[in-house]
C-alpha cells in the first residue's frame, strides 16, 4: 500500500468501489439481510410477531432443532478438516508439479486436472453414485480385478462411511480450485530467485518447502479460508449424492442441508423460513468468525513478498 | 588443469544469435572478467556457465568435467546476479545461511562465515533485514555476500558492484582481490567498470555482438590492443582516433591515441582549440578540435590554466600510437 | 533442449508419472459418463465400463435431447448469461479490489469485510426478495436478470481473491506510471489489469463455473422456454420416477463442451499473463 | 381473446403426455385458451414454487402435493377456494380429504390421481422357479428364501440409500395390513393409539427381516437401481408403487405380474395403500381466473380422467364416475380396491405438520430398520417420542407457514 | 526562482530516521548531483520529491509552489528508478510512449520523440521487445529514454547508469548534459560514480546518514572539503588520511592528501616501501607504506617502472594538503 500525504480529495476511491458496491448491496445483501433479520421473527397463532432470541434459544435448546444443528456442525467440521488435509496439500502439490520448470504438456494437464471442478453437481452426483453402487460399481469391480472385492462396502450407505466418502468426492471435485489459485501465485515467483536457488542447491522438494512455499503462504491462507467458506456453504453435492435427508440416518447431514430442509422444507416438512433463517444466521456468525481470524489474525501477520 | 573450458559455445534467442560461438580456457584459480557493450551476451554466457542456460551447441568444462548434463547445484559455483535475486521472506542472514544449511555446514561455522562476510561488506547492523527494506546498494552486497560465504571453486559476479558507491566499491574489490587470493577460487567477472577490470583481472575477455574479440592480460589489451573494438573499448576516456591526414602519414587507416599520451606542448605538431573542458579535479579532460576539424580527447592528470577556446599544441607521446588497416585490425609491424 | 541431466531427466519423468497418475483419476471418472452417454440404456446399467459396442451404441439419447427441447437456444442463453455476468463480476470485482488493495483509507477494512460478507451467506437465501424485486423491475423470465444476481453473487469472491492477488504488484511500476502522470484509472487498466492477467483467468474460471451449472436462479427467475439455460433444460430428464438416463448423459455431456472451451479460453490468458513476464 | 394459460408441476415425466393428449384434446374444445405446461424438477417444486409464489410470478395453475403443503398455501391465500368449482361433485369427499381444510368445508384443487401400493414380480422368473405369489407373510418369506437359494436371482429388488424407498414401498406399503388401514391411522391422529403400539412397531420387524433377501450392498442401491435391477431381469420382486407400471413395461421385456401385500394370517382383512398424489390448483393471483376455471372444470371431467389414467397408468383417477383402464396390470392392480380396505399413508394428514417431521423421520427409521443399525422398538419409540413433541391429539394444529 | 526547494525533511520508517532534516534549494536549469554511502537516504529523497513516498516533516516545493498535497502526475518531473520500474506487458516502444499518450501527444510527434531517444540510446532494434527480453543495461537504457521523452521540468535520475558499459556511459552522460544545456531542465542525479558527479554536476549534495554534509560545486569540493567525510568520499582513490607524526606536525589531527598529489621524488620527505601497485594502463596506483606504518595510495598518471617492494621517497605537491581538526571539521585557515 502506498501511503498518500494529506488530504487530497480521492475521488477515484469511490469510483472504483462504487459499481461493485451498487450490484453487491442491492441485489444481494439487502435480500440476504432481509432474509436474516427474519431469525427474529416467528409466527404466533398466525401472525407474524418479534420474538428476539427466542429462534436462537429455540435451535441450541430445543433438542428437535439442537441435535440436527450440532450433528451437522459435527460433520461440516469432519467435512472441512478433510479438505485441508486432503484437497488443499494435494492442489498444492499438483500446482507445484506443474510449475516445474521446463516442463512439456503442462496446459494439458492442468486441463485434465481441472476437469471435474467445472462438471455440475448434477454430474458429479451421478457419477459417482454410479461408480460406487454395489450393483454397477466401477468399485467393486475395480477392486474384484485385483483380489480386494471383500475391501468393497457399499460405502454411501453407510452410517459410519458415508461422509468420508462423500467428503472425497468433494475433494475430487473441488481440487483443481487450490490447484489454480496455488500455481496462479507460482508463477509469478521470479525466474531469478528460483534459479539463485538452483545455485544455492536447493531444487526440488527443498526448493519447494525453503522458497517457494514461504513467497506463496499469502495465496494459501486464502485457499484455506475459501475451503472454509466453501464448505461451510456446500449444500449442492451431498444434496445431489445423498439427497436433503443426507442420509444413511443423516450422518452426511451437514449445515448446508440441515439449512435446506428448515427453510425451504422437504418433501411433507414445511419450510420454516423464521427457523431457517436462525439456522442461517447461526452458518453466517460461524462463517464470519472463521473469515475475520483469517482477515485479522491469519492476514496481518501473513508477510506479502512483491515480486 | 582448466578450471573452465568453454568450446564453440553458440545461444540463439528465437531468431536472434546472441553468441556465436564463444571458446575461452580458464585456468584454476584465474581471475577473468568479461567486458562488452551492454547487450553483448555477457550475461547469458554467466547463465550457460552456471547452468541456467542451455547452450544451442558447444559444452561446458568446469574442473576437466563436462557439466552439460549437471544440475547448476552440483556445478560447485556460485553466482552473483544481475539483479542480485535475493529471497524476499528471508533476513540477510537468511539469504546468506541458507546454502551453507544446505551442505550441512555446522551451525557455528555457519555463523563465523556470515559473521566474516557481514563485517566485510558492511552488513552487521542489517543482518536482521528483509531484502524489501534495504537500500539498492545494500541488496547488492547482500548477493555478494551470499556467494562469498559458499566459498565454492568457481565464482560467477555479474556486475556486483554497480550499485556501490566508491569507496564502498574499492574495499570491495579488494575484498575481492584478497578473497581471490585466500581461497585460490576461480573468478568470473563481468563488470562495466575500467578499473575493476584492470585492477582484478589476470585476464580480460572483451566481448562483442556474440564472439571473443581479444583476451589477455588488461596491460596487454591496453598497449596492444588488436583492433579497433578493443582499442576504444579498454580505457577512459576512450582512445582517440584519427583518420585522414595524420592516419595516412602514419600508412594506417585509423591512427588511435589514448587522451593520457597526449601532451599539451608548445612545440607540438598538432594545432587545435579547447572546445570544452571538464574539471575532475584529479584530472581535467580537454576536448580539442583540431585543424582538419577532428576532435581528440586530452587527459591532463592536474588541474590546468588552459580554457575553453584556447588554442593548443598537442604532441603524441612517442612508441604510443596505435595503427589501424582498413579492416579494424591492429598493424604491428610499425 | 539436447543437453540436460540425467538426474534431471529422472526427476522429470517422476513428475509426468505423477501428474498423470492424478489426471487419470480426474479424467477417468468424466469419461466414463461421455462414453455412457453413446450407450443404450441396458448398456449403462449392464456395463457401465464398457466402451459403446456396435451392440450397445445408441445416439438415442442425443437425438432425444435435440428433438425434445432447443438446446441450441439454451446454448445460447447460457453462454450469454455467463459471459455477460463474467465480464461485469471481473470488471467491477478487479475494481473494488484495486482500491481496496492499493488505498489506505478509513473504510477499507470494513468494506472489505461487507464486502466478503457475500461469500459466507448462500445467496439462494434472498431468493424471495431477490424474486420480488425482479417482479416489480419487470425483469422476470429476462436474462437481465440472471446477469444481475450473478454478477452480484460473483462480486465477492473476486474481490476477495483479486485483492490478495493485487498486492503482489510492485510499487515502483505504479508509481512510475504516477510519475508518467497516468490517473489512477489508467494506472488500474493500463498496468494493473495485465499484471494480474493470471489471477483475473483464475477468477474467471472459479466465477463461471457455478454460474454455468446453476439450476435454482434459472429455475426461479427465468424459467421461460425462451431463457431456459442448458443445465435447467438438462433437468427435464430427471424425472420424478424416470429419468432418461441416456438423455440427461447426453445433456450433461454436451454442457461440458462450452464451459470446457471457455476454460480453455481462460487458462490461454493465464500462461499470457506469465509469458508477458514481471521484471523486478 | 385469446388466453394463456401456464401449469407448474414436478411431473417432468409427464410432459410428453401433456404436450401430446392432454393439451390437443382440452383446447380442441377451447381455442381461445391457450395452455403450456412447464414442470419443474420434482426435487426444487416445492420450494420453486412458493418462492414464485410469494413474489407473484407463479404459473396460473398449480399442481398440489397432497395435504400439508397445499392447505398452507391455501392458508396463505396463494391458492383458490375451489369449492364450488363445477365438477368439483364429481369427487367422493374421501377422494377431496388430501385437498380441503381439515373441517372438509373447503376445497382448493381438483384431484387428478392416486397411487396405490404392493408388489410387482418377474412372471418369467417366478415361472422359471415354479413359485407362485405369496398370500401370507409366511409364504412371502418362504419364497424368499427360495429364490434366495435359487441364486439366479435377487429376491426383492429395494435399496436404503434414498430413504424414501424404504419408507414408502416398505413400511407404508405392509403397515396397513398390521394398524388395520383408516382405523388404526385415525386412532393414532386422535391419540389412541401410539407408534410404539404392536400394531405400528410390528412392521418395522417385519421390514427387519428384509435385509437379506435385498441385493449386495442395498445400503448403497438408490431407488434408479433398484427400478434398473428389476427391469434388466435381475431380481424377483420389486416393492413397489402402481406409477411404475408405465416404465417397467416399457424396459422390461419380459411380463410382469403384481401382488398384495401379504397379510398376517390367511383370511385376515387386506388392506392397502391407496395414496392420493396429485391435483390441480388455481394460482389465487392468475389475472386468468375465468380461463383457467373452465380448465380446472374440465380437469374434473371423466374425459380427462380417462386420457390422464391411460396415458400414465398405475395413477388411478379419483373421479366417482366409471374410468375404462386399458393397461392389464393397471386394471389388475386398481381391481385391489374392491377386494381389500384402502387407505392413506399414514403420515401425511396432520402428523406431519410439525418439528420433527413424521414423514421425514419414517424414512430415515424406516431405512435405518432395514440396515440393521436400528432395531423396530428403537425406532417406533424414536418417531413417538418426536411426534410427542408437538403433537397434542385433539387440539388443532396449523399447518406450518410453507415458504 | 527556486525550481526545488527542501525545507527540513525528515523520514522514518519504523524506528529508523532515515533523513534527519533535509534543507536544499535547487535554482531552476541547475544540475544537481546527490552523492553518498549506500543507504544514506538518495533514493529515499528522490522519492520524496516525486511524491511516491511521504516526508514524516518538513516541505517540499517546486517551482515556488508547495506540492505536498500534489500527486506525482502533476508535479512536472520524470523519473529514472533505480530498479527501472519498466512496464513488463509492454514494448520498449510501448514503454516510452505511454506518458505521452497520456498527455495527448500527437502520434506522428510521439514517434519522433521515441525514435530519438532510441537513437541517442541505441535502442532502436529492440522497439518491440518486452523488458523479459532485455539484458540488464538495455532496461535501463529504456527507464531512461522513457524519462527522456517527456522532457518535463524537472528530472530526478537514480543512479541511470550504473549498469552501462564505459563507452555508453560516456555518450549516455554527454547526452544528458546535453539534454540538460537544450531543455534548460532541473535535474537531480543520483549517481556512484565520481566521474559522472565531477562532470555533470552544477552542484554536489554530499549525503552521509541522513544528513548533508556539503553541497558545492565539483570543483570546490575537491579543492576544499569541508569535513573528513567529504574529503574521503569525493575523489577516486580515496583521499589519504594521516595522522601521527605527519598530523601533528602540520597542526592537525588528521592530515589529508590526495593520491595524485603525492609525487615519487627522490628528494621526497616521506620514506616508505611498495607493499603492492595496481597498473590500469594510464595510471599506477601505488600503494606505499610508509615508515611508520601508515599507508598511502599514490596515483601516478602514466606506467612506472616502480615495482613491489622497491623503496620510495614522496614528497606532496605544496598547497595540496588538507587539515583537520578532532572533530573532523576542515581547518581553513593553514
Ligand atoms: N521500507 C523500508 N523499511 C525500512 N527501512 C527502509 C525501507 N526503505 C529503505 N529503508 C532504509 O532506508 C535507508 C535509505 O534507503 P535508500 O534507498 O534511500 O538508500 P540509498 O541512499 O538510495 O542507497 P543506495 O545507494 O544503496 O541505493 C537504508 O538504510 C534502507 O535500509
Ligand atoms: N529471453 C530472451 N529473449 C530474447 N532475447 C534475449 C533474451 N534474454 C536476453 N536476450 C538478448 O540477448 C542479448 C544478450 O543479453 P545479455 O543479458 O547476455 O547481455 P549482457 O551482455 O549481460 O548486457 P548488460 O551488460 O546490459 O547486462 C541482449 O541483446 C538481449 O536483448
Ligand atoms: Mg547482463
Ligand atoms: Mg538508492
Amino acid at each position: 500500500m502506498t501511503d498518500r500525504p494529506k488530504a487530497r480529495p480521492r475521488w477515484h476511491i469511490a469510483v472504483f468501489l462504487a459499481p461493485a458496491l451498487l450490484v453487491y448491496t442491492v441485489i444481494m445483501l439487502v435480500p440476504l439481510m432481509q432474509t436474516l433479520l427474519l431469525a427474529l421473527e416467528n409466527v404466533r397463532d398466525g401472525e407474524r410477531v418479534f420474538v428476539g432470541l427466542d429462534n436462537f434459544r429455540m435451535l441450541f435448546g430445543d433438542p428437535r432443532f439442537s441435535e440436527g444443528f450440532w450433528n451437522a456442525l459435527r460433520n461440516n467440521v469432519y467435512f472441512f478438516v478433510l479438505h485441508m488435509l486432503i484437497q488443499n496439500p494435494i492442489g498444492i502439490a499438483l500446482a507445484a508439479l506443474l510449475s516445474v520448470p521446463r516442463l512439456r504438456g503442462v496446459a494439458i494437464y492442468r486441463t485434465a486436472l481441472f476437469l471435474p471442478t467445472i462438471l455440475s453437481f448434477v454430474i458429479v452426483g451421478f457419477l459417482w453414485k454410479l461408480l460406487l453402487s454395489p450393483l454397477w460399481g466401477v468399485a467393486p469391480n475395480l477392486l474384484g480385478a485385483v483380489g480386494l472385492k471383500s475391501l468393497f462396502a457399499p460405502w454411501l450407505g453407510q452410517e459410519a462411511y458415508a461422509l468420508t466418502t462423500v467428503s472425497l468426492v468433494s475433494i475430487w471435485q473441488f481440487v483443481g480450485i487450490p490447484m489454480m489459485l496455488i500455481y496462479a501465485a507460482l508463477i509469478t515467483i521470479p525466474n531469478e530467485v528460483i534459479e539463485a536457488a538452483e545455485c544455492d542447491g536447493i531444487t526440488g522438494f527443498k526448493q519447494f518447502f525453503k522458497i517457494k512455499l514461504p513467497l506463496i503462504l499469502p495465496t494459501i491462507g486464502l485457499v484455506g479460508v475459501l475451503t472454509f467458506v466453501g464448505n461451510f456453504n456446500a449444500f449442492d453435492l451431498i444434496y445431489a449424492m445423498q439427497g436433503a435427508l443426507a442420509g444413511p440416518n443423516f450422518s452426511t447431514d451437514i449445515l448446508g442441508t440441515y439449512l435446506y430442509r428448515i427453510f425451504f422444507g422437504f418433501q411433507l416438512q414445511a419450510g420454516d423460513r423464521y427457523m431457517g433463517a436462525a439456522v442461517a444466521t447461526a452458518m453466517f456468525v460461524i462463517i464470519l468468525l472463521g473469515v475475520c481470524f483469517y482477515l485479522f489474525v491469519i492476514q496481518r501477520r501473513m508477510r506479502r513478498y512483491q515480486m | 588443469m582448466h578450471s573452465l573450458k568453454l568450446t564453440r559455445i553458440v545461444k540463439t534467442f528465437g531468431q536472434v544469435e546472441v553468441l556465436k560461438g564463444v571458446d575461452l580456457e580458464v585456468e584454476t584459480g584465474e581471475f577473468v572478467v568479461f567486458v562488452g557493450p551492454s547487450g553483448c551476451g555477457k550475461s547469458t554466457l554467466m547463465r550457460i556457465i552456471a547452468g541456467l542456460e542451455t547452450q544451442t551447441s558447444g559444452t561446458v568444462e568446469i574442473g576437466g568435467r563436462n557439466v552439460d548434463a549437471t544440475v547448476p547445484a552440483r556445478r560447485g559455483i556460485a553466482m552473483v546476479f544481475q539483479s542480485y535475486a535475493l529471497y524476499p521472506h528471508l533476513t540477510v542472514a537468511g539469504n546468506m545461511t541458507l546454502a551453507l544449511k544446505e551442505d550441512g555446514v555446522p551451525k557455528a561455522e555457519r555463523e563465523a562465515r556470515v559473521e566474516k562476510a557481514a563485517g566485510l561488506l558492511q552488513l552487521s547492523p542489517l543482518l536482521k533485514r528483509r531484502p524489501a527494506e534495504l537500500s539498492g546498494g545494500q541488496r547488492q552486497r547482500v548477493a555478494i555476500g551470499r556467494a562469498i560465504v559458499r566459498e565454492p571453486t568457481l565464482f560467477l559476479f555479474d556486475e556486483p558492484l554497480s550499485n556501490l558507491d566508491a569507496a564502498l566499491r574499492v574495499a570491495t574489490r579488494l575484498e575481492i582481490a584478497k578473497l581471490h587470493r585466500t581461497l585460490g577460487a576461480t573468478m568470473i567477472y563481468v563488470t562495466h567498470d575500467q578499473i575493476e577490470a584492470m585492477t582484478l583481472a589476470d585476464r580480460i575477455v572483451v566481448l562483442n555482438g556474440g564472439t571473443v574479440q581479444q583476451v589477455g592480460r588488461p596491460i596487454d589489451l591496453y598497449n596492444r590492443p588488436d583492433n579497433l573494438f578493443v582499442a576504444g573499448f579498454i580505457g577512459s576516456p576512450k582512445m582517440n582516433f584519427l583518420t585522414k591526414r595524420f592516419a595516412e602519414e602514419a600508412g594506417a587507416a585509423t591512427l588511435g591515441v589514448r587522451p593520457e599520451h597526449l601532451k599539451v606542448d608548445p612545440a607540438g605538431a598538432w594545432a587545435g582549440t579547447v572546445r570544452h573542458a571538464e574539471h575532475l579535479g584529479s584530472d581535467t579532460y580537454l576536448y580539442v578540435v583540431l585543424e582538419d576539424g577532428q576532435e581528440v580527447t586530452v587527459r591532463i592528470p592536474e588541474e590546468t590554466p588552459i580554457a575553453v577556446d584556447d588554442a593548443v599544441r598537442l604532441s603524441p607521446l612517442p612508441g604510443r600510437l596505435h595503427r589501424f588497416g582498413a579492416d579494424g585490425l591492429a598493424l604491428r609491424a610499425a | 533442449m539436447s543437453t540436460r541431466a540425467p538426474t534431471q531427466r529422472f526427476r522429470l519423468a517422476l513428475v509426468h508419472l505423477a501428474l498423470i497418475a492424478y489426471a487419470l483419476i480426474s479424467v477417468l471418472p468424466v469419461l466414463v459418463v461421455v462414453m455412457n452417454s453413446f450407450k443404450t440404456r441396458r448398456a449403462i446399467f449392464n456395463a457401465p465400463l464398457e466402451p459403446p459396442l456396435p451392440s450397445t451404441a445408441s445416439l438415442a439419447g442425443y437425438r432425444t435431447v435435440i428433438t425434445q427441447s432447443d438446446f441450441l437456444l439454451y446454448f445460447q442463453n447460457s453462454l450469454v448469461v455467463t459471459i455477460g455476468s463474467l465480464f461485469f463480476v471481473l470488471l467491477f470485482g478487479a475494481m473494488a479490489a484495486f482500491a481496496l488493495s492499493e488505498y489506505r483509507f478509513k473504510l477499507n477494512t470494513f468494506l472489505g469485510l461487507f464486502l466478503a460478507l457475500g461469500i459466507m451467506v448462500p445467496i439462494r437465501l434472498g431468493t424471495v426478495a431477490i424474486l420480488q424485486m425482479m417482479v416489480s423491475a419487470g425483469l422476470v423470465n429476462t436474462l437481465t436478470a440472471l446477469v444481475l444476481v450473478y454478477t452480484a453473487q460473483g462480486l465477492p469472491l473476486a474481490v476477495f481473491i483479486l485483492s490478495e492477488f493485487m498486492r503482489n504488484v510492485s510499487d515502483d511500476l505504479k508509481n512510475a506510471g504516477r510519475i508518467d502522470g497516468l490517473s489512477e484509472y489508467r494506472i488500474f487498466f493500463v498496468l494493473v489489469l495485465p499484471l494480474v492477467r493470471p489471477a483475473l483467468a483464475t477468477v474467471a474460471v472459479f466465477t463461471m463455473i457455478p454460474i454455468w451449472n446453476d439450476l435454482w436462479f434459472p429455475l426461479i427467475l427465468a424459467p421461460g422456454e425462451s431463457t431456459k439455460t442448458v443445465t435447467l433444460g438438462a433437468q427435464i430428464f430427471l424425472g420424478q420416477f424416470v429419468t432418461n438416463w441416456e438423455a440427461v448423459l447426453s445433456a450433461l455431456s454436451l454442457a461440458i463442451l462450452p464451459i470446457l472451451v471457455l476454460y480453455l479460453l481462460f487458462s490461454r490468458q493465464l500462461i499470457r499473463g506469465i509469458t508477458a513476464g514481471a521484471v523486478k | 381473446a385469446q388466453t394463456t394459460l401456464t401449469i407448474e408441476s414436478w411431473r417432468n415425466d409427464d410432459l410428453a403426455t401433456w404436450q401430446e393428449k392432454i393439451i390437443p384434446a382440452f383446447e380442441a374444445k377451447h381455442p381461445d385458451i391457450k395452455v403450456t405446461f412447464s414442470p419443474t424438477a420434482p426435487t426444487e417444486y416445492n420450494s420453486a414454487l412458493s418462492a414464485k409464489l410469494d413474489a407473484g410470478s407463479a404459473g396460473d395453475l398449480v399442481a398440489c402435493r397432497p395435504f400439508d403443503a397445499s392447505l398452507a398455501l391455501y392458508q396463505k391465500k396463494q391458492l383458490a377456494d375451489l369449492t364450488g368449482l363445477p365438477g368439483m361433485e364429481n369427487f367422493s369427499a374421501v377422494a377431496k380429504t388430501a385437498w380441503s381444510t381439515d373441517d372438509g368445508a373447503q376445497t382448493f384443487c381438483v384431484p387428478m390421481a392416486a397411487v396405490l401400493h404392493g408388489f410387482m414380480y418377474n412372471k418369467a422368473a417366478f415361472a422359471e422357479l415354479g413359485v407362485q405369489p405369496p398370500k401370507t407373510e409366511a409364504e412371502f418369506f418362504a419364497l424368499l428364501d427360495k429364490i434366495k437359494e435359487n441364486g439366479t436371482y435377487v429376491p426383492l429388488a429395494m435399496g436404503t440409500k434414498d430413504q424414501w424407498e424404504a419408507a414408502t414401498m416398505g413400511y407404508q406399503n405392509i403397515g396397513p395390513n398390521y394398524w388395520k388401514g383408516e382405523d388404526g391411522r385415525k386412532a393414532l391422529i386422535e391419540g389412541k393409539q401410539k407408534l410404539t403400539d404392536a400394531d405400528w412397531e410390528k412392521p418395522f420387524e417385519t421390514l427387519a427381516k428384509w435385509g437379506p433377501y435385498l441385493g449386495d450392498g442395498f445400503e448403497a442401491q438408490t431407488y434408479p437401481d433398484s427400478q434398473n435391477l428389476f427391469t434388466l431381469g435381475r431380481a424377483a420382486i420389486y416393492p413397489a408403487g402402481s406409477w411404475e407400471i408405465a416404465t417397467f413395461e416399457a424396459q422390461a421385456d419380459f411380463e410382469i405380474g403384481a401382488f398384495l401385500p401379504p397379510v398376517q394370517n390367511a383370511g385376515d382383512t387386506c388392506y392397502i395403500s391407496d395414496h392420493p398424489d396429485i391435483a390441480l390448483g388455481l394460482n389465487a393471483a392468475s389475472p386468468n381466473q375465468e380461463a383457467a376455471k373452465t380448465f380446472l372444470s374440465w380437469v374434473a371431467s371423466p374425459e380427462f380422467a380417462e386420457i390422464y389414467a391411460n396415458a400414465a397408468p398405475g395413477f388411478f383417477p379419483l373421479i366417482d364416475k366409471p374410468v375404462t383402464l386399458e393397461n392389464a396390470l393397471a386394471k389388475e392392480i386398481v381391481a385391489w380396491r374392491e377386494q381389500c380396505q384402502p387407505t392413506i399413508r399414514s403420515t401425511y394428514q396432520i402428523l406431519s405438520r410439525g418439528t420433527p417431521n413424521l414423514e421425514n423421520e419414517t424414512w430415515t427409521a424406516s431405512a435405518n430398520v432395514i440396515n440393521g443399525t436400528e432395531t423396530p422398538q428403537a425406532a417406533a419409540e424414536k418417531l413417538q417420542k418426536g411426534l410427542d413433541t408437538w403433537y397434542k391429539p385433539g387440539e388443532a394444529t396449523p399447518p406450518a407457514a410453507a415458504n
